[in-house]
């Protein structure tokens, strides 16, 4: 069969691709394998235009048993005990369809997790939205976390903690990624197809044509023109059969059933069978007649690249596939034998006694195009890092300060994690709220701190320098509970590579994530890329974010945020650089400027305060820590001040809005009792870390010196802001 | 010998661990019980745990009523053995008709997780024993369909029998009389939608679920002579 | 013979119904006026095997008795085409 | 006028809808065997001041694109009585 000229080209292959799979088959594609080369060759599953980049990641540490490649890392957070820790985006869809694309976000990253052979245990959700003051905006918010809410609350996963960011530049291109902690209870499970003759069985809900829209090109003539109404590209999660996924497959790790298993996510039944069977050197044979099937008639190629949702690719011995069956009856769960492993290094589709498609299974999962683009630092970043970053004094300080409180990106997310189940496995010793959640494990009397934290404005100021902060906040925020940071985890957001402008900021931010995470010991064990987040020549700022994972070996030691004690000792540790307003979040709203460099840090300076930080907790010194971020240090006190209910007094002279609002890095305030306060110093000094006094706790007021209000005016500010402007512009 | 804690696993169910693992802390012993199973193997308690029973699809409970183990359930009740529904597990309750009402949405239209200040009004009863009458337990919800309606002439015979047993201090979803949770005439079956096993940890933020979740451990070994 | 039944499941009058309340505060704001009365239900489809449209009809009835509504809070309607 | 508008809302075909799905799955067990193509929708009902049973449709249309259905995944019919 010939194909017509430029199919492929709709199907987004070019020219040269199109050649490339024509050389590794000897012939011409038929249409089905066509398909399968579009989904598997995609930017989204071939990392075509990162990969080159991402091999400068650090990746290897004594503490990581698996890195990038599969379906998350796994780290061992303390002897015997490992967790898999991954995110993915779901940027499109959740644009498309608010609802269903981030629920199938979180469906994504949760079988990520399991194929591992680790039960998830807590969910973080990432969220970049244009202005809150745009109804859209508020629609894609309402919609994207009730999307999470339903389905994450449905299958029983906790979503523990997460971002809310609100910035022009995300008004068409909504970012949406969720990250996903697992627990490796039995065994670790990996996607290789070994043993030749063993069983294929597909597991979980039944396939129909969704997510395939982009692919209809290939309908043959007698679909009608509604053909695209019968390939929807908004796909509908089902969370009860995600549910019964997890129960199930568990099962099977338990019982030792499984020789190996992957999800199906991006590329459908094409992704797993080739990629499992690669990694093994082996080949598989399936029949798609015994594919269970939602809707009649279906093509091969809609078979084998339709993205339904809620279902897994287990490999198993012969052996043992009856008592897989009857595990997933009982959880009254689909499960079909589609085929089997075979020695041949091909990938065989066949329908009934029809050979479908036939393809090297290294050329669709390992042999993808891989394109070093052109990379070219644009003429714009200078003019834009020579402007002035917006410093300048407020009219008032006191509104000043009001103004950042209520500014959408600090005021509270509570009206965001309170439609999260936050509790569920009675293991959330710290949630939504903090700095990083502390997680204890289930079963376990050790802990793991995670936080999610991707500060775009930095990154669009300079994307190297932008990328070091984001590692850095996301650790500091693990070491201000007491964690001591493992490894991250990271997606990467950004427009359109093809740009080389786009490939700048990429190439950039990796080189500035992989300088941070060597210098504080946290490698990358793995992530996501999102390319592509452009609408009419509009790219969102250069979006890496960061998820780090620490361990907390005694969770009844983690350090909260709150003022827990009047008459403490407010302590600041770090040194304040106070012209660090590049990017900072008083610059863009008291100032309304986004320009200048951001914040200079020193990562040898950032570990030290680190260490302090956990030092001072494992010694039990300290009854608050919070890490100043977004707003500086007025809304790291007001914050440790609104949690603890109780208001401080500043005895530093002269607070001026330099002090107050500069958002330069490693910087921590600690409460203590008076008595610790020498200990406290003494600590920081031994790691050359500038520790100061600030004022004390007590009173209900935020009293900064140069100004000051009631706690609960304050409170009023913080709790409210985000519900008012979201309900203001509904209306 | 130890108080046996039966947990009703249905399809769906998600606290199932959590409750496990609290009753095993008070020293009671859990076993867990799949839906399908048609006995309930002589534990002393019953507990229909939270979760989306069937995904919580058509309505909360609705299709959990006909799993083949609720006949057992049934019959335990009517034998006079304690029966326990926590959030699903209470709307499933409703539906079987072993409690009255029905749950709707939140008066909110939203999902609410969160800490909430209960307040026991009948503390003569197998769940509240352990606790004074009028005293405040904070325990956390996590629901969207929590707010309980019934029949006016049906609220007025559950509050002459003080079948009200505990009430929300500050309504968060809009349930009828503020009732948070409630029991049967024979004060035996009981559904509440917050979370007590959330609540037995204070390094979680709460310990007041013990109250609850104790009293009734008390009342079966009383009752059996078996002992915590 | 195969019947198209519809059901339609809505809160009993008198029960409040936070969804109806909702979307009709939404709705003056999106620049509607004058409309009243909103009340959100379900609305089940179902093709049922029957002898007639008759035995198709009660059979969804009973459906709907033991499953498809709550007789606290709902009521039901069905329609066979 | 007030015109009495009745509004189904289903999910357009090739969109999954796992929860008639569940329930079909659910309803052979309670012994209702032969029923297929289960979907579940949404039934709003709503009163209108229009001056006509065809401007009160159009309205009713209106609200249906901006609000009462998500036109991306759902579609609706509007009946007026
Ligand atoms: N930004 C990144 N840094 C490091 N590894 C990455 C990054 N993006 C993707 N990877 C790795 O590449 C592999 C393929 O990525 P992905 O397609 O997201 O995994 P999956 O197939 O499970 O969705 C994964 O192991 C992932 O960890
Ligand atoms: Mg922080």
């Amino acid at each position: 069969m010939s194909l017509a000229p430029d199919l492929h080209r709709e199907l987004g292959l070019t020219d040269d691709e199109l050649e490339a799979i024509r050389q590794r088959l000897g012939r011409d594609p038929s249409y089905t394998e066509l398909a399968m080369f579009s989904v598997m060759w995609s930017e989204h599953c071939s990392y075509k235009s990162s990969r080159l980049h991402l091999r400068d990641l650090p990746t290897e540490g004594p503490h990581i048993l698996v890195g990038p490649g599969e379906g998350a890392g796994i780290i061992e957070v303390a002897p015997g005990v490992s967790v898999a820790w991954k995110v993915e985006s779901h940027n499109h869809p959740s644009f498309v369809e608010p609802f269903n694309g981030a629920a199938t976000g979180v469906g994504g990253i949760v079988r990520d997790i399991l194929s591992m052979g680790a039960r998830p245990i807590a969910l973080m959700d990432p969220l970049r939205f244009g202005p809150l003051d745009d109804p859209r905006t508020c629609y894609l918010v309402e919609g994207v976390v009730h999307g999470i809410s339903s389905y994450g609350n449905s299958i029983g996963v906790p979503t523990v903690g997460g971002e809310v960011v609100f910035e022009d530049c995300y008004a068409e291109n909504p970012l949406v990624n969720v990250a996903c902690l697992g627990v490796i209870e039995e065994r670790l499970m990996h996607g290789r197809a070994e043993g030749d003759g063993n069983a294929v069985i597909l597991i979980g809900s039944s396939t129909g044509r969704d997510g395939i829209g982009g692919a209809s090109v290939l309908a043959s003539a007698e679909f009608d023109e509604s053909s695209s109404e019968k390939r929807p590209s908004v796909q509908v999660g089902d969370p009860f059969t995600e549910k019964l996924l997890i129960e199930a497959c568990l099962e099977l790790v338990r019982a030792n059933l499984l020789v190996g298993f992957q999800d199906l996510g991006a590329g459908g039944i094409s992704c797993p069978t080739s990629e499992m069977a690669s990694k093994a050197g082996t080949g598989m044979r399936i029949d798609i007649d015994l594919v269970h099937l939602r809707e009649a008639d279906m093509e091969p190629f809609e078979i084998m690249i339709s993205e339904s949702q809620e279902r897994m690719l287990a490999v198993v011995d012969p052996a043992n596939v009856d008592a897989v069956l009857a595990v997933c009856r009982k959880w009254e769960l689909q499960a079909n034998v589609l085929g089997h492993v075979t020695k041949s290094g091909r990938l065989e589709v066949v329908r009934g006694d029809e050979l479908v498609a036939d393809v090297p299974a290294d050329a669709l999962a390992e042999e993808g195009p891989v394109y070093n683009r052109p990379v070219e630092r644009p003429a714009w970043i200078d003019e834009l890092q020579g402007a002035p970053p917006g410093g300048e004094a407020p009219a008032d300080l006191r509104d000043a300060f009001l103004a950042v409180l209520g500014s959408p990106a600090v005021a509270s997310k509570r009206w965001v994690w309170e439609q999260y189940d936050h509790m569920i496995f009675l293991g959330t010793v710290q949630g939504p709220g903090g700095d990083a959640a502390v997680i204890r494990l289930p079963g376990r009397e050790v802990a793991v701190a995670i936080t999610v934290d991707g500060p775009g404005r930095f990154c669009y100021l300079d994307p190297y320098e932008g990328a070091r902060l984001a590692v850095a906040e996301a650790a500091r925020n693990v070491a201000a509970v007491g964690g001591k940071p493992l490894a991250i985890t990271n997606c990467l957001n950004f427009g359109n590579p093809e740009k080389a402008d786009v490939m700048w900021q990429f190439s950039e931010t990796v080189r500035g994530i992989a300088d941070a995470c060597r210098a504080l010991g946290t490698p990358v064990t793995g992530g996501n890329v999102s390319f592509y987040n452009e609408t009419n020549g509009r790219a969102i700022y250069p979006t890496p974010v960061i998820g780090m994972l620490g361990s907390v070996l005694d969770p009844a030691g983690a350090v909260g945020l709150a003022f827990a004690t009047d008459g403490d000792a407010v302590m600041l540790l770090g040194a304040t650089d106070e012209t660090a307003f590049g990017g900072s979040e008083y610059a863009k709203v008291v100032n309304g400027v986004v320009a200048g460099r951001p914040p200079a840090l020193d990562l040898d300076a950032e570990g030290a305060l680190h260490r302090v930080l956990i030092a001072g907790a494992e010694q039990g010194l300290f009854s608050s820590a919070h890490d100043c971020s977004e707003g500086g240090l007025a809304i790291a006190l007001a914050e440790s001040a609104l949690a603890g209910g109780r208001g401080f007094s500043l005895e530093m002279p002269g607070a001026t809005h330099a002090t107050l609002f500069s958002e330069s890095p490693s910087r921590a305030v600690v409460s203590c009792s008076q008595a610790r306060v020498e200990t406290v110093r003494r600590l920081a000094d031994e790691q050359g870390v500038p520790a100061i006094v600030l004022g004390s706790v007590g009173g209900d007021s935020l009293a900064f010196g140069t100004f000051e209000l009631p706690v609960e005016v304050a409170r009023g500010v913080f709790e409210r802001a985000f519900q008012r402007m979201l309900s203001a512009s509904m209306s | 010998m130890t108080p046996r804690v039966g947990i009703v696993v249905f399809p769906g169910s998600n606290c199932e661990l959590d409750a496990r693992d609290a009753f095993a802390a008070l020293g009671a012993e859990p076993v867990m019980i799949w839906h399908a199973e048609t006995s309930l193997d002589g534990v002393d308690i019953v507990i229909l745990p939270g979760g989306f029973a069937h995904g919580d699809y058509l309505r909360t409970g609705a299709l959990a009523r006909f799993s083949p183990i609720m006949d057992a359930v049934r019959a335990h009740a009517e034998a006079g053995g304690i029966v326990l529904g926590i959030c699903n597990g209470f709307q499933i309750l409703c539906e079987a008709g072993l409690l009255p009402g029905a749950l709707r949405k939140n008066a909110g239209l939203k999902f609410l997780c969160k800490w909430v200040t209960l307040r026991v009004d009948e503390a003569d009863t197998p769940f509240t024993a352990r606790a004074r009458p009028g005293q405040e337990l904070r325990i956390p919800i996590n629901h969207f369909e929590g707010n309980w309606y019934v029949e006016p002439d049906v609220l007025a015979g559950l509050k002459a029998n003080g079948q009200i047993v505990l009430r929300y201090a500050d309504n968060p979803n809009g349930s009828l009389d503020d009732a948070a949770g409630i029991c049967n005439e024979g004060r035996n079956v009981f559904g509440l939608m917050p979370h007590p096993e959330r609540a037995c940890d204070s390094l979680l933020g709460s310990a007041d679920g013990v109250v609850l979740l104790g009293s009734l451990l008390d009342h079966v070994s009383n009752r059996t002579g078996v002992s915590v | 013979m195969s019947y198209l039944a519809r059901v339609d499941v809505m809160l009993k009058p008198g029960i409040s119904d936070p969804q109806g309340q909702t979307i009709e505060k939404a709705l003056p704001v999106l620049g509607y006026g004058g409309v009243r009365g909103v009340r959100v239900g379900k609305r089940i489809q179902l093709e049922v095997d029957a002898a007639s449209p008759d035995e198709a009809r009660s059979k969804v009835e009973d459906m709907c008795e033991r499953l498809l509504a709550n007789p606290v809070i709902e009521s039901y309607e069905v329609s066979i085409a």
